[in-house]
């Protein structure tokens, strides 16, 4: 099988009609996504490329279509909303790829989705694919292969770096997911590392990480106690200096906690298998399985 | 975002914070007006984005407005951690019984704005955070509700026995929640809270960092932003739209995302060398930015050589090599660049680089072992 | 508490809901004025805490201001539910196009606000609840999370199929919920919302119920209470402190509790009389409220006989009775007065009584026959 | 046994110093309620009649002895406050006896309880007696005897004149509740009368309601689906005007859903004895047991 994204995935994209939205829409199509709906308010009614049925609201979507899961393509000042809309629908899994959602609405959009026992992935993230099956998001499909690998990052490129060594190398990846780099993010390391933890289709996991905060430390604790498959990890920004936003909102080291330094001694004592390049990615893997 | 001290003022202030009155000042004669207005004693503080400015010479009392203009004349020439110190804040000095710390930030594990209160304050609070974690009370808030007025007074009663102080600390408490969660915060403190001689509470320092993502949607703070008090590539880097941080390495680096460009200056310190920056194109891929990086890095005198690392996903690869080539007939740039690429549109991105005799490799490690050489050899 | 329309208005603008400008007039000459400086045909309105004031000609159109003079003075006669018209709003007539119904109500139910909305309006919205309940749509609200975007957006498309107008509709909701919250509203209701001949959407009329709790807090809200459009007998005993609702019988009721209240109204009533008011003297046992409603029931001449019902809890119903003693002593109590005191400190209380020749019953039934046998034999 | 409160009530007196607080107060204590505890702010380490000991936080009170049970005799503006207070320091059952707090605030205060699973009653009721046991509120409880018969009441001195006329015909009773005239409480009829019915202590039960809501019907409703033992009641109001509020905030009738007329037909057709006078609730007892 895979996580999160399998083939019961019923897509709505929500802002299919927008510039990046309709691009990424055709995108997932071209690689065999069940795309089953679009959402554009004041648009219901069209479709999109003459075959994806567009309605004003993610209810509708939903009703029509049973979709269950839904991917975001709105810009920052619309993007809350459109969680909020999509996990009222009854939505299970939302990936939201918009970046620029200000933390404060964040805060008060979680438990929201907690109360309806509703998946959010991201925002600010690249998203999620399980090789061969379905692509939410905006991982290239082509740097991707169907195997046992699974990854989960806070980057979205350092990824397909990433990626495409364990593609290359004939490694395929049960499924992909992208967390997102924001301070606040729906779904964490521990959540993903659970879920590979538990599904079959994985035998090993590779965890891309940064500087800022301590999910990386709390990753590596739940590796000790509850993860029994092979893990390799990566964690970007050593050379990063202190208090300086790194480009992603959560990539800020602050006091002694959020240091690559720390986090790389954290997976080492969880016996993680570090890796000092992107590229060694392949041989700690081989080493481990 | 950070904001200045007397900027943070402002919205406390604005908040209903009870603090001194008090003004900025650019220059000696301005300093020496403002304590004469205030009368008695003052304190001149450093208005600069940097810790550790009592340290650094950038605090001082003066018992008279010429000995306030003379230390505004010694603080406006100092430098404190690289950057310039262009204004000043005159406040009265107040007497105090007794130093308080209230901060509120956006914690990322609880998801919440969490409360930080200390009895043990006007000093370093993370120094006090790392050595005696237990004098400090934690309290987060679910921003559904906001902060409970049980909450308030719970915090208070861990800074003061007096019941009036504990009610005036509440109030505070809860002014400072509303001025966090009405400008958009990540972070609100207030270092010393104090309790003067006469009883009164006062907050008598003031910090607040704004998130980014709100600034960027409110020009009411948008304004708050002094480029005087940023390095100017920054500054030119962001009207470009572009993600930036100048270090002090030669080797410049255009990478397309956040992850990706920390992981390539990484591999540079890892082959030996050193980034000269930190800077992410972002996801679209708009030749024009290109050519802004390009003019922002070698503006930089140190930079011997620049790094290309693109991994096209929704960056198209020949759109960065179109930018690259516009660049070269837009300026002539006189450090040798090195050129990774791949992913969307990579055959096109390659022939439009040969075309201008730019060979363009396919290999992370290998293009920064080379940049890395590059730039040990022209240094 | 009612608010009249022009004062609904008044909060509605405040909240950014687009209306159409107009004044309220307290004379035909003041509504020929505000006719005048509007231009054109403009709508007279009574302004009356009464439903169906278009049916009882309280509505008018007038095609020129000294004909909105001639209506305005015509409707300043009106009584309008045993109320009298003291005012008038006079506003443009409108161009309308479609009349829509958005009404907000805090619901006992559901324990939320919930918005009632549909594309049935403009007319009796009970009706349509009543015979096509389906035509309404309803949404409650959690107010930790305020009315979020996609259910302000999905009311909207139960109105409008125009997305412009949509999305106007939309931001209305947005309004209309923040006006509620902000004025701590129980009701806040615009019929109709109207598209007019060039498309806009506007609220042609405002209805807004405040939280009596609310109001008591907050003086900018207090401000809004309009005396003159109430009883004023009702008047005296909110200043007194006293819960009281004047009717049309002839059996004055004091009693402590409202539900006491009730059902010593409906016992009146079972026993062939008519209560003259609902009165609860509230649980404090001041002897001053007592004389008090003492004073209010009998300035009523329709009053032939009154009774007290206490029992005596919090009460004291020694207070009380020293209370209808020091009554009796102030003024001059007409009507016999027949007493049922129970509970807390009754012994006491009786001996009070007796003191002054007031005898005092136990049981509520017998005192309830006995002042409704009472007030016939004097009517 | 009873319901909310029994013998293992201890109970936490918020606002004890105040005027109606410390009344109160003495009152329940010399009722022989396990009082352990009081609060206000500010005077934490005094002793309130020189035995109960007084905190300033709720949270103190319970650390220190382990108070279950809240009673809130605190003005309207302070009392919401205290309301979150008692809840977010682990009081299971809270009482509030003051009046007039916006109903705005309640409806918010509400899910924040539901979360905790605490039980309010009130705010603005009498409160809670289990007679011969304790009394958490203000019923007073020399017109209260120990018997079988349970009563629910929307009202204050109603419940007081049904409680009166039941004690001096011999029918105690097992618990009274005074569930409070807001329109928005937090325990409701049928909050009670579950209790009620599953309360082996319990084997006949009241039901004194008013006009306004349709919290009577719903009542109905579920005497009819869920309730085993005999039920009388009441309905206030039949002589009340519409759309005037009548002293409780709760009691007004709007529209068609809220009169008493409806209300005892509804009570009629769930087999429930409507009186028609207070006095009746001794005969029609008498009838069903």
């Amino acid at each position: 099988m895979s996580i999160f994204v399998d083939t019961s995935t019923r897509l709505c994209i929500q802002g299919i009609t927008g510039r990046d939205g309709s691009f990424h829409a055709r995108q997932m199509m071209e690689y065999g996504t069940p795309v089953v709906a679009g959402v554009t308010p004041g648009k219901g009614g069209q479709r999109f490329d003459d075959s994806i049925p567009v309605f004003d609201t993610v209810a509708e979507a939903v009703q029509e279509t049973e979709a269950n899961a839904s991917v975001i393509y709105v810009p920052p000042g619309l993007a809350a909303g459109a969680i909020y809309e999509a996990a009222d629908a009854g939505i299970g899994l939302i990936v939201c790829i918009t970046e620029g959602i200000p933390v404060l609405k964040l805060t008060k959009l979680m438990p929201f989705l907690r109360e309806r026992g509703t998946r959010l992935v991201g925002p600010n993230c690249p998203g999620v694919i399980t090789p061969g099956v379905a692509k939410v998001g905006i991982i290239p499909g082509n740097i991707c292969a169907p195997g046992r690998v699974g990854l989960v990052s806070r980057s979205g490129t350092l990824t397909y770096e990433v990626v495409n060594h364990l593609t290359r190398h004939g490694m395929g990846q049960s499924t992909c997911v992208g967390i997102g780099g924001d301070p606040i993010i729906g779904t964490n390391f521990i959540d993903c590392l659970r879920a590979f933890e538990d599904d079959p289709a994985t035998d090993a996991i590779v965890i891309i990480g940064e500087i800022g905060g301590t999910d990386e430390q709390n990753a590596a604790q739940f590796v000790t106690d509850q993860v029994s498959k092979p893990v390799v990890g990566f964690i970007a920004g050593q050379t990063a200096p202190k208090g300086r936003r790194m480009g992603h909102a959560g990539a800020i080291i602050s006091g002694s906690s959020g240091t690559a330094a720390e986090k790389m001694a954290a997976f080492e004592a969880a016996g993680i298998g570090v890796m000092k390049r992107p590229a060694e990615v392949v041989t700690l893997l081989e080493a481990k399985l | 975002m950070n904001l200045h001290e007397y900027q943070a003022r402002g919205l406390f202030q604005a908040a209903g914070i009870p603090m001194l009155d008090g003004d900025v000042a650019s220059t000696p004669a301005e300093a020496e007006e403002v304590a004469r207005q205030l009368g008695g004693e003052v304190v001149v503080k450093a208005q600069v984005h940097a810790g550790g400015r009592g340290k650094a010479g950038g605090v001082k009392l003066a018992a008279t407005p010429a000995e306030a203009a003379e230390w505004a004349e010694k603080i406006l020439a100092l430098t404190i951690k690289d950057l310039p110190v262009t204004k000043v804040l005159v406040v009265p000095a107040a007497a105090i019984a007794s130093e308080t710390y209230v901060g509120l930030i956006m914690d990322r594990e609880s998801q919440r704005p969490v409360f930080m209160v200390s009895a043990a304050g006007g000093v370093d609070i993370e120094e006090v955070a790392a050595t005696t974690p237990e004098k400090i009370t934690r309290l987060a808030v679910d921003p559904r509700y906001g902060l409970l007025p049980h909450q308030a007074m719970g915090l208070a009663f861990t800074l003061y026995q007096d019941f009036k102080q504990v009610r005036a600390a509440a109030k505070i408490m809860g002014q400072l929640y509303h001025a966090f969660v009405d400008n958009g915060a990540s972070l609100a403190e207030i270092n010393p809270l104090v309790a003067t001689s006469s009883g009164e509470i006062l907050a008598l320092d003031a910090k607040v960092v704004l998130d980014d993502n709100e600034v960027g949607r409110r020009p009411d703070l948008a304004v708050l932003r002094d480029e005087s008090a940023e390095d100017p590539s920054e500054v030119a880097a962001r009207r470009a739209d572009l993600s930036f941080i100048k270090l002090h390495g030669n080797v410049g680096c255009v990478v397309n995302g956040a992850g990706l460009a920390m992981a390539t200056m990484d591999l540079v310190k890892y082959y030996g060398g050193e980034p000269a920056n930190f800077l992410d194109i972002g996801g679209s891929s708009n030749p024009e930015k290109v050519v802004n990086a390009l003019r922002i890095i070698t503006a930089d005198r140190d930079v011997k050589a620049i790094l290309f690392n693109i991994f096209g996903g929704i960056t198209r690869t020949d759109d960065v090599a179109n930018g690259i080539v516009a660049a070269t007939k837009e300026f002539k740039v006189e450090v040798p660049i090195v050129i990774r690429l791949t992913g969307t549109n990579e055959e096109e991105a390659i022939e439009i680089l040969e075309g201008v005799g730019m060979p363009a490799l396919n290999d992370m490690d290998e293009a920064v072992q080379r940049v890395v050489k590059t730039a040990q050899e022209a240094a």
